[in-house]
């Protein structure tokens, strides 16, 4: 995000000094500083959520992990982004999205570019542990330009935040809770069906997995474009519209 | 080639299975090519599709299974390999994660899922077969579920390239690290 | 001088079925100032009135609240005592709290869904009776304990609340049967 | 505007009233008796009275909960300057005995008597519970009749610091279960700057077998009205909310009875008692959400939204509802403050321990004789609890465990019968306070099967925000139904304590962080059931 101000908080992320923007949260100091921490909720552009817990951190003299994304930096914090444990959580956390949803790549549009996918290949996921929970999920069709298939949804609630902070029309939502939460469209009823969806499209851009897609895409054919939304808000919120290959 | 003159080490007892799937586990084996000779320098296989032998033999060494674990008949087979294999491998998505094998799982018991498929959806008469099917697991297994497995061979299918990589450094020939990624 | 916006709302967009309890939500509307932050009261009001909450009463809600109807239906579909089915003539609710199943409130369960053929959480075929369980109604000193009706009922065998269940609904068969006789 | 209550008046004239009625029979008409029977025994009772001509002599008071809820519906019977006598198991035949032969007659009735020499009884100590079962909680009179509001009369003179420090002083920590230094909250709101600022008071008890905050808010709703007010005008807020289940009709019909009572009064609303001190007061309702009871849910929950938790930090006290100050106080801390505040923070610190002063209520459930609600001080032993006053388990049987603090607690075993029971020592024994309830288990309670019960619960009771709460849980449920089951493996346990570890670090909030408690303090305690129940799988030789 373009800033008129200059990174004047230091902090130190895995050893390394590095100089944060007020209000920054670690994850994105990290990221400026190319300190790779696994994520999967986060979405810039769109508030912070914090579900996912891929991105928990440890921070000198807190007790508890803190979630990079939605940790604001404070000046010489002491992060932690990488050890043994966190290594071990993430990978767990991994298998139990993977356990939890149908998650089958070799039939998914989007084999081959899908941030689960390239997460469970990052945290060295090469199988699940728990029980896979086999959930009757039926997919929805029903919109002329795009699908929505609950096996692969891995409730982020990006759709969710950009339908409803970005595009402003707030079709999604999650309804249910716990293991029968999922993702509704209005009333609940199909998408193609919801009154108030603009087909804008932004909510298939920012899918992490293919559970929200181009129609007419086969098997490895979809591809994201989370960057959508960090381009769109800032160029809302800073009054900036940047060349979105620079952004890249 | 060894010379048949000295007592050299046997060789390690190398075995493939395919359960649940597709075969296309196997296929992708097939595509080491010219490299299955070399590896038949350092292993002699012992059992699988392409050798003629009925029953999974004695003190394997490693075996790689395709397919989930999806009927009686393969799971009598998984406790069997697991018996008598020192390493066992889950050979592709089916057997490391259920893959498409368990999408049946979905559809629900398997008295419902045969019946979809055979009577509701039919390809030609729509009979429901009375012998030809084994009898059903509840829901189709990736095989660690089932017995503990050594290691995970995930894709679908795995590249030879990456069996490749795998049996290299299991059989100590080469140890670099091989890549894991499903689909 | 115009009305105040919110009185203004309401007549406009007055449910167009006439339905009678729609003027009872209404009066709770109004009286919650139309705050978007009272939907959880006003689903209670609303279900109190109606019985469940049907999407014609979500979809008004929505309207009236200006909330987005996918929020409106996530915030009811969150919490355990909404519902969105009409339940039967009689509700029966069994305690599941610690106390509870420490003293066998799985087995009132079990045997009552197989005694009347309705697993938990649903309404029998007929419509006559729903079972439904609770997290803890907070009279542990009496465990076993079954709210049926909105009326406790203390230290519950499974054979104590069939038989309770069973009479009741025999009862109302006889009344019935001498009505139409 | 009404003229400001004179509470002496009130109290006087509440004394006078009672002094012309030479009997008063208490009868409880809690949620409990009520199931019982009490509403037929307190129509018996009035019917009779009538009946006799007694009515210029004996006065039938409906009361709040008197404890002991295994032996109810409870009746009292006070004679003016002699000795009360408690009747229990009374129906409408018993109620009836009472009034013609036991107050007209002067019999015992024996046979129907609750002996109030029962350590049940002698054992207690109670401060938030002292009106419950005393009372008639629909008056106000009898709140004032018995000290009420004068706490809030003296801390309108006192400056809010001041009343902050008097809170200090008594080291009062919040009873909803992790045991915070209420002061120190207090101090956090009272230095924040806003607007406006809120105080809410949450009454969404959860946990299955505690009823603690129950019986306060519908036995004594004035009590906790007058907490909501003192917190208030100590850290300056303005409006205050009461949180309460929708589960407890009945304590929001006497809330809310009680609030326009107050209101009339000058008690609450516009210039409490003629100074410049206001505050708005509003239930909420919950709707069946144990993480509710979470700070941060709580407050997503009084905004109209999903009960799912926010990230902390920002505490409540810093951003809280509608993005403003707000300080969350668990109904029995509120319910604490008017006596603290009128005796004095010395005469608190007198009950209970160093470092957990005052006394604790406990919902007594499960195997044990008597069952109910109790007040204690902090720090009586387990044993003492568990066998003294909840007089051991019925039918010869052994005590195995004490189960505390609900899904997020733990078992306690029996050899633990001299752990005092406070904030620090259950931490130790790996089990938690908690919001007070107390579940007592015999030997024919399976372990492994106790940890399932609560599994279950928390991954149904699972926002479904997070991941390792929403499938974590789930995952730990399966694992520990399949080993309940005799067919889980040491595999399965193996990844049931990974989960464990997982689940407890990375969730999001306190629920799913403490969500393992039951399992992880029932494999410290009874390892060995679980291993009993797990059987052996082929294991090859990599394995080995």
């Amino acid at each position: 995000m373009a800033r008129r101000q200059r990174p004047n908080v230091p902090v130190v992320i895995d050893g390394h000094e590095v100089m944060a923007y007020p209000d920054e949260s670690v994850l994105s100091a990290a990221d400026r500083e190319g300190i790779r921490i696994p994520r999967l909720c986060a979405l810039e552009g769109t508030s912070v959520h914090g579900g996912c817990r891929l991105c928990v951190v440890e921070v000198a003299e807190r007790h508890k992990l803190m979630p990079a994304c939605g940790t604001t930096v404070v000046e010489d914090m002491e992060v932690r982004t990488r050890s043994r444990s966190l290594d071990e959580h993430r990978k767990l956390i991994c298998e139990l999205l993977l356990a939890e949803g149908n998650h089958v790549c070799a039939v998914c549009v989007s084999n081959g570019a899908c941030e689960l996918q390239d997460l469970a290949e990052e945290l060295g996921v090469d199988h699940v542990r728990p029980d896979y929970q086999f959930p009757r999920r039926s997919v929805d069709a029903s919109h002329p330009k795009y699908t929505f298939d609950p096996n692969r949804c891995v409730l982020c609630t990006r759709c969710v935040r950009t339908c409803a902070e970005v595009e402003g029309a707030h079709v999604w939502d999650l309804a249910g809770r716990a293991s029968g939460s999922h993702l509704i469209a209005d009333l609940g009823q199909e998408w193609g069906e919801a009154p108030s969806c603009t087909w804008c499209g932004k909510c298939v851009a920012v899918c992490p997995t293919g559970a929200l897609a181009w129609k007419g895409k086969a098997v490895g054919e979809m591809r994201h474009d989370p960057s959508l939304v960090a381009f769109l808000s800032s160029a809302r919120e800073q009054g900036e519209w940047v060349d979105r290959e620079a952004l890249r | 080639m060894t010379s048949p003159k000295h007592a050299a080490p046997p060789l390690p007892r190398l075995a493939t299975i395919w359960l649940g799937g597709c075969s296309g586990c196997h296929m992708s084996f097939v595509d080491l090519d010219e490299w299955l000779i070399e590896l038949r320098r350092h292993a002699q296989i012992v059992y699988g599709p392409l050798v003629d032998r009925k029953e999974f033999p004695e003190d394997v060494d490693a075996v790689l299974v395709e397919g989930a674990v999806t009927n009686t008949d393969n799971l009598e087979l998984a406790h069997q390999l697991r018996a008598r294999s020192k390493v066992v491998i889950s050979f592709g998505d089916c057997a490391v994660t259920g893959n498409v094998t368990a999408l049946r799982n979905l559809v629900g018991e398997p008295g419902e899922m045969v019946y979809r498929v055979y009577a509701e959806h039919p390809d030609r008469d729509g009979q429901m077969p009375s012998e030809v099917i084994p009898d059903l697991l509840p829901q189709a297994l990736p095989l660690h579920h089932v017995v503990p497995v050594d290691l995970f061979l995930p894709g679908c299918p795995p590249p030879a390239a990456r069996i490749r990589e795998a049996l290299e450094s299991l059989l100590g020939i080469d140890d670099s690290p091989h890549g894991i990624r499903f689909g | 001088m115009a009305a105040p916006a919110t009185d203004r709302r309401a007549q406009q967009d007055a449910h167009p079925s006439g339905d009678e309890r729609f003027a009872l939500l209404d009066k709770a509307l109004k009286r919650a100032r139309f705050e978007q932050d009272q939907l959880v009261e006003l689903l209670h009001t609303a279900q109190e009135v109606f019985g469940h909450l049907s999407d014609d009463v979500l979809i008004y809600l929505a309207r009236q609240l200006r909330l987005p109807p996918s929020r409106v239906l996530g915030v009811a579909s969150f919490y355990h005592l909404f519902t969105f089915e009409p339940p039967g003539d009689h509700i029966c609710t069994v305690c599941m709290g610690t106390a509870c199943y420490v003293k066998g409130a799985e087995d009132v369960v079990r045997e009552t869904s197989e005694a009347f053929d309705v697993p938990a959480g649903e309404t029998t075929d007929d419509g006559r009776l729903t079972l439904w369980t609770a997290r803890c109604v907070g009279s542990c000193g009496l465990a076993p304990v079954v709210v049926f009706d909105g009326t406790v009922l203390a230290k519950q065998t499974p054979q104590d609340l069939i038989a309770h269940v069973r009479e009741l609904l025999a009862a109302e068969d006889a009344a019935a049967e001498e009505e139409a006789g | 505007m009404a003229k400001v209550i004179d509470l002496d008046d009130v109290a006087v004239n509440e004394a006078e009233a009672r002094s012309r009625y030479r009997w008063r029979i208490k009868v409880c008409s809690s949620t409990a008796c009520d199931a019982s029977g009490a509403g037929p025994a307190y129509r018996a009772v009035e019917q009779r009275v009538e009946e006799q001509g007694l009515e210029h002599d004996v006065q039938v008071v409906p009361t709040g909960c008197m404890g002991l809820c295994s032996a109810g519906p409870l009746v009292r019977t006070e004679p003016r300057g002699g000795q009360p006598t408690l009747f229990q198991e009374v129906n409408e035949r018993v109620g009836a005995d009472i009034v013609e032969r036991h107050v007209k007659g002067r019999e015992d009735l024996a046979e129907h008597q609750l002996d109030e020499g029962l350590p049940f009884f002698t054992r207690q100590e109670r401060v938030v519970l002292s009106n419950a079962g005393r009372i008639d909680p629909e008056r106000l009179e009898d709140y004032v009749a018995e000290g009420g509001y004068r706490a809030l009369v003296s801390a309108l003179r006192m400056r809010p610091r001041g009343l902050i420090e008097t809170i200090e002083a008594s080291g009062l920590r919040g009873r909803g279960g992790a045991g915070y230094p209420t002061a120190k909250k207090w101090g956090m709101l009272h230095d924040a700057v806003a607007d406006e600022k809120y105080v809410v008071a949450n009454g969404d008890e959860g946990d299955p077998g505690a009823f603690m905050d129950r019986a306060v808010m519908e036995d004594d709703p004035h009590r906790v009205l007058e907490g909501v007010t003192l917190a208030a005008y100590a850290t300056g807020a303005s409006k205050a909310f009461l949180y309460v289940r929708a589960e407890y009709p009945r304590a929001i019909k006497r809330l809310e009875q009680a609030i326009r009572t107050a209101k009339r009064q000058r008690l609450l609303g516009r210039n409490i008692l003629g100074s410049d001190f206001s505050l708005d007061v509003e239930i909420r309702t919950g709707a069946g959400a144990f993480v509710c009871g979470e700070e941060t849910a709580l407050l997503a929950s009084i905004e109209g939204q999903r009960g799912q938790p926010r990230m902390r930090p920002p505490y409540p006290t810093e951003r809280g509802l509608y993005g403003r100050p707000t300080m969350i106080n668990n109904v029995e801390t509120l319910a604490n403050l008017p006596d603290i505040v009128r005796r004095g923070p010395e005469w608190f610190r007198r009950m209970g321990t160093e470092v957990s002063p005052g006394t604790k209520v406990f919902a007594l459930a499960g195997s044990l004789r008597h069952t109910g609600l109790i007040e204690v001080p902090m720090g009586l032993t387990l044993g003492e609890i568990i066998e003294e006053i909840g007089g051991g388990c019925p039918d010869g049987r052994a005590f195995k465990a004490a189960q505390t603090g609900g899904p997020s607690g733990g078992c306690v075993p029996a050899s633990f019968r001299d752990l005092p029971v406070d904030f620090e020592s259950l931490r130790q024994a790996g089990s938690i306070m908690g919001s007070g309830g107390l579940i007592a288990m015999d030997e024919g309670v399976s372990m492994p099967e106790v940890a399932r019960f609560y599994m279950d619960f928390s991954q149904d009771e699972s926002c479904g925000k997070c991941t390792p709460c929403r499938v974590g849980t789930l995952e730990m449920h399966r694992l520990l139904e399949r080993i309940c089951a005799g067919e889980g493996s040491h595999r399965d346990l193996e990844l049931l304590e990974q989960l464990s570890r997982t689940v407890r670090e990375t969730s999001l909030c306190g629920l799913g962080q403490s969500a393992p408690n039951p399992v992880a303090s029932t494999l410290e305690h009874f390892r060995d059931e679980y291993l009993a129940l797990l059987r052996d799988e082929p294991v090859g030789v990599a394995h080995g």
